[in-house]
């Protein structure tokens, strides 16, 4: 195994693989879909609030290693935090959590945190 | 027969990186020649056109309009002043649109192809849109990713004001009947417009052979500069049509209430037009007659054959696009069952430095009707050799190992 | 100070010729750096940007988008989305005059002047032509060659949708007050375009400072490449404007029902973009920088002083544009008692080599306001010496002498 | 004068300097004007027949050397020619009779030439 060519982070590569916090909520409090139409992927992010903490986060949806590798870390970052923690979260937060994947797929990275922006701004 | 080795060393970019480069139905690589000429220019030249009382302003006119010439022999065309010089492929077409929607007695249908590229629908959409005079229609492509005759025949009738359709697909690779799809239209009295962005870099073509009405073409996708694209237009139309856009260089007389448009095909070229490109493009049609095109066409189809039956002989590969055998532009577009084309894409770089796309390629209704959220794509020039075909396939197969399926 | 003699080892025209160019208003000599830039974008680059997922596309995009945001940086915008890369200055201009058009709630007059560049008044026209929605008028020049600010004032109006001038005049040289014309609009609620081809050549221009609604400009009259223009617009405008053109890379979803625009600035750049020129403007605008606007400015303020004031003491020359001591761009039309324009061209290349221009200047409203059939223009820039001025008056003379007048 | 440089043919010059056949005809068969907007110049010729020859011919307006010039070879070259030989006169005729001036100007030469051949395409 040791020649293996990285091709992305293997902790990436493994949240896509086996992602934490796929499925639906049974009734969240809020609940976007984001779509990067230049490859169809779509990501929709539910959440569920107590107060202002996140206590409940899932995502659905089907795309790349990196939007889906994404949206799970995210949502493992989200869990717990509140609304105004969670709205400071920034890209490079998340970039820095996936081991830098290259610069030209970063609106792949991005496709679940602008869902999470876009729920928390209707808080 | 094209030696590849020979060829190579005219592409700087080829020496200066490592990269096996098969992303050219996007945009090609410059050989040095190209490069020399816009140098040339820019060293020895460099006077505004066909306004400059000098010689330098003289020597400039003559070697754009020589350009002028090369073009119009390149395509076959019955004289220079059809060939109009633009932006891009894309603004030619919106050029044609509109211009037919200013031209007042038209009205009626626009037929295009679901297989055809945004720029070859948006100007259409834009046109139509609002617009009591005109409707957009969209021809069939069958399963088999060609064009559906019958469904073509079907929806053209004497309301048809004009069909638009690519030459060759971007997606499919699908090579379209010109031929017939321009008798059809003609006996429907409709203008006849090819989106010729995929077919003037890889096949020989003659306007007067195939009569139709319009042609669209870059520069940039037939190693010649940015910037830079052709509009042909039949001379007739070009003097009858409203010419859309308005500037310098484009008017023999303006006062207040009355403006008298320059002949064509100034009256289509508005403002100071892409001079240096123009004159580097003369060099760039020379290189290419020199490789000669049919050579081009019979080495680009080889690696476009090697592709697609490596690429059939992979269990987990899907080919869209015409069927084997039947004829097919230089490319390839195909899905790898559980790795998204975005991934694979970044895969084949980091595995081997392989340029390929992945997306939507500009043409989603096609990916619609495909029922695809995307695909990949290869496509191929006169640089590329069969090896680069062999570490391709190679890398895709590594790609599957590593990144395997979805869970 | 600008130092002439360095700044021409930097232009191999003017090694390789020899040739007095003062056609610069027209376009512009082009700089070594500038040339290499282009060159190496060949040589190393060249893919197609924002949509490759490979290394060469991501370096591409990269030098691309910086030089959008040198660009931003030049004319101080707050946003590298408010540059629209456009062919030339003139595209720009069409942009906005169909955008508006397309503006749903938008209707009233235009404003142009009668100094403005056909580039600046056919595009208008073309939109008020056959629209009950627009109607065109021209603000008058006086006959000291400025605007007429009292004309200005009373065509303003509530009624008033636009208005658009020419920062400099190509013809008269007059500098125009841009923060009066603009601050009158606005308080007409009208939207204000400044025509700044020839303006961001010579002068320091902050955007922020005059608050312009939309600017443009064309990089081969800065010592640019051919072939490419930029579209400045505030933000909150671009992002309300419909795109007039369609194609690729300027939409975010198509189906045939539905169209997503990207957000701006590609929702106005459809089609492949003048990438290598695009990435060659960056290297302009910082030789230009390293030679300061302000030094260049003054440089040429020097040379059309001298000009008008030597043109001034030719008893059988005409000037015209502002009074001496009023500000003047870096550009001086005249007429030789006479002598046709024309036949002074030809003269002053055959006599010294030297490059004028003659002619209407894509200006006819202007000459026949002024009862002109056409002028000759000289024009300055970074490599004129004093001397070049010198000579330029010294042909004059010898040509007046051979040609003497018509009998 | 030995030095004195060359701008144009001095035979061109000669005739812009001292037009042959400038003028008005009292009632021409045929009357053409021709405009280069770009210069503003403007060239009117008239022409008389005899049968199909051309008896009088004359030209007016303003322009630049070689228009002028242009105009008065271009009189002196018709008269007398018939209708047929005069159509088939061309710019290259012309030229040749004017010492080659600058090619970028060849539509100053032209201009007279064309109103000729607009005026005898009636014919
Ligand atoms: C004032 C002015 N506006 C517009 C233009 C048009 O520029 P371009 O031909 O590059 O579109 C010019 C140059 O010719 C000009 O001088
Ligand atoms: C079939 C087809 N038409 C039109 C275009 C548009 O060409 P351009 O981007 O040079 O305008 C392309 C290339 O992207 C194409 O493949």
């Amino acid at each position: 195994m040791k020649d293996k060519p990285k091709i992305y982070n293997q902790d990436v590569l493994h949240h896509y693989q086996n992602p934490y916090n796929k499925g639906k909520l049974d009734d969240p409090d809020f609940s976007v879909t984001e779509e990067n139409p230049n490859c169809g992927d779509r990501i929709t992010l539910q959440l569920k609030l107590k107060g202002d903490e996140i206590s409940k986060v899932k995502f659905d949806g089907h795309g790349c290693v990196l939007s889906i590798g994404a949206a799970s870390i995210l949502t493992q970052m989200v869990r717990g935090l509140s609304v105004g923690e969670a709205s400071e979260l920034t890209l490079d937060d998340l970039v820095d959590n996936m081991g830098n994947p290259p610069k030209m797929r970063r609106n792949c990275v991005s496709l679940s945190l602008d869902a999470l922006k876009d729920a928390l701004s209707e808080w | 027969m094209l030696n590849v080795k020979d060829v190579k060393r005219d592409f700087p970019v080829l020496k200066n990186r490592d990269v096996i480069y098969l992303d050219n139905a996007a945009t090609t690589l410059t050989p040095e020649p190209v490069i020399q000429s816009l140098s040339d220019y820019y060293e020895n030249l460099g006077a505004s056109v066909h306004r400059g009382i000098y010689h330098l302003a003289d020597e400039t006119t003559e070697k754009y309009e020589s350009s002028r010439n090369r073009v119009a022999d390149f395509i076959g065309a019955d004289s220079p002043d059809e060939i109009v010089f633009t932006k891009n492929c894309t603004e030619g077409l919106n050029i044609i649109a509109y211009s037919l929607h200013l031209w007042s007695d038209m009205e009626g249908k626009i037929l295009v192809t679901e297989m055809d590229h945004h720029s070859n629908i948006l100007p259409w959409k834009f046109m139509v849109d609002g617009s009591e005079r005109f409707e957009l229609e969209y021809v069939d492509v069958t399963k088999d990713g060609v064009l559906d005759i019958e469904d073509y025949k079907s929806k053209l009738s004497s309301e048809t004001v004009a069909v638009g359709f690519p030459g060759i697909s971007n997606v499919l690779g699908t090579v379209n009947p010109v031929e017939k799809i321009t008798d059809l239209a003609h006996e429907n009295d409709a203008l006849v417009i090819m989106d010729g962005a995929q077919w003037l870099p890889h096949r020989p073509f003659d306007i007067l052979e195939h009569d139709l009405d319009f042609l669209t073409f870059s520069a940039h996708k037939m190693l010649g500069p940015t910037g830079l694209g052709v509009l042909y237009g039949k001379k007739e139309l070009l003097n009858r049509m409203p010419p859309p856009f308005g500037g310098g260089e484009m008017v023999l007389n303006v006062t207040r209430g009355e403006v008298k448009w320059s002949d064509p095909p100034q009256k289509f070229e508005p403002g100071t037009t892409p001079i240096a490109q123009i004159v580097a493009f003369g060099s760039t049609l020379k290189y290419l007659e020199g490789l000669e095109i049919a050579e081009i066409e019979e080495h680009v189809n080889g690696l476009t054959r090697r592709a697609v039956n490596r690429l059939s002989g992979i269990p987990y590969v899907n080919i869209y696009g015409p069927r084997e055998g039947e004829p097919r532009g230089g490319l390839v577009s195909f899905n790898v069952e559980g790795i998204h084309p975005h991934d694979l894409a970044t895969a084949l770089d980091s595995l081997d430095n392989i340029a390929i796309r992945a997306g939507l390629h500009c043409a989603q209704p096609l990916h619609e009707v495909m029922g695809l959220n995307s695909s990949a794509r290869v496509s191929f020039y006169v640089y590329n050799a069969s090896e680069d075909v062999d570490r391709f396939i190679d890398a895709v197969k590594e790609a599957k190992k590593i990144l395997g399926g979805e869970k």
